[in-house]
């Protein structure tokens, strides 16, 4: 068991082992070298990036619910520029991957991101489908078929060698035909969930708790939804599947890979205990070490029974 | 360098029917806060509450950190049940804290409710100061025997009048810079407490071309400047409270 | 305010109270009469009903989730004329109005069942639209926009004197289409949420926590989607939405109140707290004796600032 | 009548390294429970955990039950930290009791693990009376003292064999049914432990013509019958283990 092998594929990206972070809950990585060491990581997303800085939405931005957390950050960041200048630098410093989680308005704004990108030698991007699509009156690429794969092929098309991940909105009826559509229109993999739309009231003031009204909803509370949408869409592609959410510890994380995904990323645990990313990592090779599984492949979509794992002594 | 880390829980008893003293031991090394500094404490090992709450570090002693908290709900209210012995999870110090100028300027330090505890974190560090410190009933006024002790001049206002003076910290204020004519242009402010009382501060303040800083607060998820949710609106625009304050020049605030 | 008043009216049902019970929750009613007295409900609304019996499946059926529980219960039902038989009359000797949820694989299994229930007297019926259509490959008729104003029409002209409820699925993109669709195709009044399919793994075993694999989300943890969704659902229609997901005590009610629901259904809650019901009533009492509110109407839709309740103290 | 009452955690004790023994007083009246009948309670006031965890009650005094519980997970974890005094959520009694027959039929008890709480409530009520009790190791063996005291015949086995006879509890059946073949035709099992146990005792009383009982478990939301989750196969279809058990004939249940 010494040679434990928890190393994953995602598109070209040779990942050391599945965990990585999630979008918007790792900052730029920076705010997390003073808790953990980064290069023990699989892989590290960085906060959502659109060609221009945005200021985001006027606080309170976020809040608690029952297990679970609202915000409404409203996608603030440096910008493409900003990112590549001050950003960039530090990361590449690292040993570890990263991928550039980028988000837009408009399909020529996803496609002028990922060009620059993959010219400026980014090896992985995610797009944030969950945005307005403000020429077609704000409804998110993400919940409509068409325009999703219009945006995912464009895309690819202008970005050939970048390893492409579509993050999936988990704001439809039907997860399997997205997941189909992302694959079909050129997606290295797949992430899902991104937060669900939700709402907390005051009952004092009578107001929303978040300015913005509503926020997305992540957290433990969204484990279980979002753990039904990775198994529906690891059945339906051959691309690999990122779990995401609510994901606290190795064992959140184990029953993803479970379900079908091939890597995980932590979001709202990181905000709960910064080490999270490390203890799961950690956990999950005690928890190989304990079933005499001695590769991390031997137990992805286990539940359907096609691993090939050894997991009589259960 | 801020740390994930775990406490013991020395002491932790109430100082009045809301509001609570805690006294941890943290079981590894950590940094030393500096004052205005804030740390997220885990009010319970469950998913609900989720998140650690912040809260400012009263007083620092060898490997001993203090808190002063408030009952308001789920988390503070499980704190309460802290028994002693207990280990719990923390994070910190963060925060920019309180600039502290090695010049003749005068600290005028303004806490309202809660506050105090990171305005009593200042206040022990320094050497010539003034504290204006107000609480809506004499009830929750704390630590008055340790001001006291503390060496600085100090004027105490309840909205009530059951102790001290009737009134608001802004009153109080208000007079103190009548009174204190000769000093004032060398007098800086650092006040902590509810919003509309910063507020109200910062205008006297800006009305008397006082300067001065405001140690802000905002619902917080993470504490060291990662899921940007305690954004407030500032000339520069959105800052973090967690990271580029908690603690902002008045001039800097957009109210 | 010693005439504070509670009373609503969801259809033509004038309801004493806003509180009523979530279908399949409650049993049908008998099942609680040691712990509370059923009489000050504003309504009870009982387990779904088939035209036929159904046995439900296998165990185990549900489990736990953090702030949350999955079922997969299988609509274990009676069946319609056991109902009449056995439950009718035990619930008919109640003073306060009960509302039966039916269920069906197609659309003449609703129309006969709520046919049936017009024709027993029943004032009341709630259709639980998440159920598979059978005819149409099992897509179920709660995220089908055409099958639902189909399927809502044709119940609508052959039971034309009922109060009718149609129970939203969470399941779809755009919850103000289906509202519209709902009260344009002659509901009286919609429900949501009902539960969010979603899936629990365990670890040791590698097989789903429940037999079914996925089960339905309720409790807490579902309480910010739903709101969010009853907040979408108020501004579209002008029938009543009647707010379901989470409710645990008075302030959760509350919250769905100023949100936009004239009535609340407490599910989930129930198993926590056999007494919630009574205690939710108790609580929203006591809240408007403190905001110095006496009739119920005026809090609701409060955060639209479109009531007209005297807020000004807070 | 099945209630929702409070009560006052009177002692909290570990007996060994995982199973506790609770006492708790009611703070109002509620009705004496049957041997069998079980209690849902609440680890905690937060929502995480959600729900009430079901347990048998093991003894009853005078307005005091006695409760055994095995650490397992979340709530059982929680529920070790209850401290004296404490004041918990709680419904019961429910479920259908083991049947007592007023004749001369000579009960045979059989409990595995913490199945012996259950067991143990009807075994201080009976009077000629047999008892077979297996746990995995002595360690996990309890009120041993209690069972000696109870004036039946007992037997007790561990898997390895740290205390009594070595086995499990179906091989001691077997070896009771050879030794007893005189009365063995008056005998009725009643039976609550681990599923897989509970099936072999019921292949082997059917084998020699033994009637008996098991108790069952199942997940359970609210232990009164309304959710449907505790269904059970049956030869009469599904059944609640809360309300129409949790104790069937064994020649009922659908294993
Ligand atoms: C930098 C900073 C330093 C602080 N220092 C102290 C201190 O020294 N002593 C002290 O008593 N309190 C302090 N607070 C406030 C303290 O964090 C909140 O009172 C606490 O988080 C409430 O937790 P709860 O679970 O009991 O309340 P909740 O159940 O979460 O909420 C109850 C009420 O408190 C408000 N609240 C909840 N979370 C926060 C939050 N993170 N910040 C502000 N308000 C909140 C809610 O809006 C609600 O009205 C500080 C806050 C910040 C941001
Ligand atoms: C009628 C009945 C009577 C019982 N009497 C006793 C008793 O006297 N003493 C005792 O120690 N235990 C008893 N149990 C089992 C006890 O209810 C569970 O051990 C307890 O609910 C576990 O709670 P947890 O939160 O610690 O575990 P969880 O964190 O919820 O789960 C840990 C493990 O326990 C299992 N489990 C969880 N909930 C239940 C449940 N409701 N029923 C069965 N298994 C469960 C899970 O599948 C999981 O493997 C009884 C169960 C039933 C149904
Ligand atoms: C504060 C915050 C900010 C987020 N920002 C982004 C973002 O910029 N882009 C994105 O794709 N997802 C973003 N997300 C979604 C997360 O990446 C993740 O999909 C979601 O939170 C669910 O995972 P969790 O439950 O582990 O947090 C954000 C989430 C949070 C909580
Ligand atoms: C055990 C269980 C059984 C349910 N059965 C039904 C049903 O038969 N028909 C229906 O429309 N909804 C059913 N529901 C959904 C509830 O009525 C309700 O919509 C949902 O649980 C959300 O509310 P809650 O969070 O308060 O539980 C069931 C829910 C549970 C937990
Ligand atoms: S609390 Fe997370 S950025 Fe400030
Ligand atoms: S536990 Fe709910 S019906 Fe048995």
């Amino acid at each position: 068991m010494d040679n434990l092998n928890l190393s994953v594929n995602i598109g070209k990206l040779k990942l050391k082992n599945p965990v990585m972070t999630a979008s918007g809950t790792f900052g730029y990585a920076r705010e997390y070298s003073e808790f953990i060491d980064l290069n023990r990581l699989g892989a590290i997303v960085v906060k959502g990036i659109s060609l221009k800085p945005m200021e985001g939405n006027p606080p309170p931005r976020i809040c608690e619910t029952p297990c679970g957390m609202l915000n409404a950050i409203g996608l603030q960041n440096v910008g493409l520029k900003n990112f590549l200048k001050e950003k960039l630098p530090f990361l590449k410093t690292l040993n570890t991957k990263f991928i550039v989680n980028i988000l837009g308005n408009s399909i020529s704004d996803y496609v002028k991101l990922s060009k620059s990108l993959e010219d400026s030698g980014i090896e992985a991007i995610e797009l944030n489908v969950s945005c307005p699509n403000v020429k077609k009156g704000g409804i998110s690429f993400g919940t409509n078929d068409k325009m999703l794969a219009k945006l995912i092929s464009k895309v690819r098309q202008s970005a050939q060698r970048i390893t492409l991940i579509t993050k999936l909105s988990p704001n439809v009826s039907n997860i399997p035909l997205f997941a189909k559509i992302a694959e079909d229109s050129g997606s290295d993999a797949i992430s899902l969930i991104n937060t669900i739309p939700a709402l907390a009231v005051d009952i004092e003031t009578w107001k929303p708790r978040l300015a913005n009204i509503t926020g997305g909803l992540s957290g433990p509370a969204i484990k279980p939804i979002a753990l039904r949408m990775v198994w529906e869409a690891a059945k339906t592609v051959k691309i690999p599947v990122i779990g995401i959410g609510g994901i606290m510890n190795a064992n959140d994380a184990i029953e993803f890979l479970l379900a079908g995904a091939t890597a995980i990323q932590v979001g709202t645990g990181n905000f709960v205990n910064p080490c999270a990313t490390i203890d799961i990592i950690d956990g999950i090779e005690s928890y190989l070490k304990r079933k005499s599984i001695d590769d991390i492949k031997n137990i992805i979509g286990g539940i359907n029974g096609n691993c090939t794992g050894d997991n009589s002594d259960n | 360098m801020s740390k994930n880390f775990q406490a013991r829980v020395i002491t932790n008893s109430a100082l009045n029917s809301k509001i609570y003293l805690l006294e941890i031991a943290p079981l590894e090394e950590t940094t030393v806060p500096s004052p205005g500094q804030f740390y997220m404490i885990q009010p319970d090992s469950s998913f609900d509450p989720l998140l650690k709450r912040p809260f400012s570090y009263l007083r620092k002693k060898a490997n001993r950190i203090q808190f002063l908290y408030a009952i308001r709900g789920k988390g503070t209210g499980l704190m309460k049940n802290f028994p002693q012995g207990k280990i719990i999870n923390m994070t910190g110090p963060f925060g920019n804290g309180y600039p502290v100028h090695n010049d003749n300027r005068i600290p005028l330090l303004i806490a309202g409710g809660t506050g105090i505890a990171s305005i009593l974190s200042l206040y022990c560090e320094l050497n010539k100061k003034y504290l204006i410190y107000g609480a809506k009933t004499r009830d929750e006024l704390v630590l008055i025997d340790e001001i006291e002790k503390s060496g600085g001049e100090f004027f105490i206002c309840t909205n009530d009048c059951s102790y001290g003076k009737k009134g608001m910290v802004d009153e109080l204020l208000r007079d103190f810079i009548s009174s204190h004519q000769d000093i004032i242009s060398s007098v800086v402010i650092y006040a902590c407490g509810p919003k509309p009382m910063l507020k109200s501060i910062s205008k006297i303040a800006s009305e008397n071309n006082i300067k001065g800083f405001a140690s802000l607060e905002e619902n917080m998820a993470c504490g060291f400047g990662a899921c940007l949710g305690c954004a407030v609106k500032t000339k520069k625009g959105y800052q973090r409270v967690c990271k580029e304050g908690t603690v902002f020049p008045f001039a800097e605030i957009v109210w």
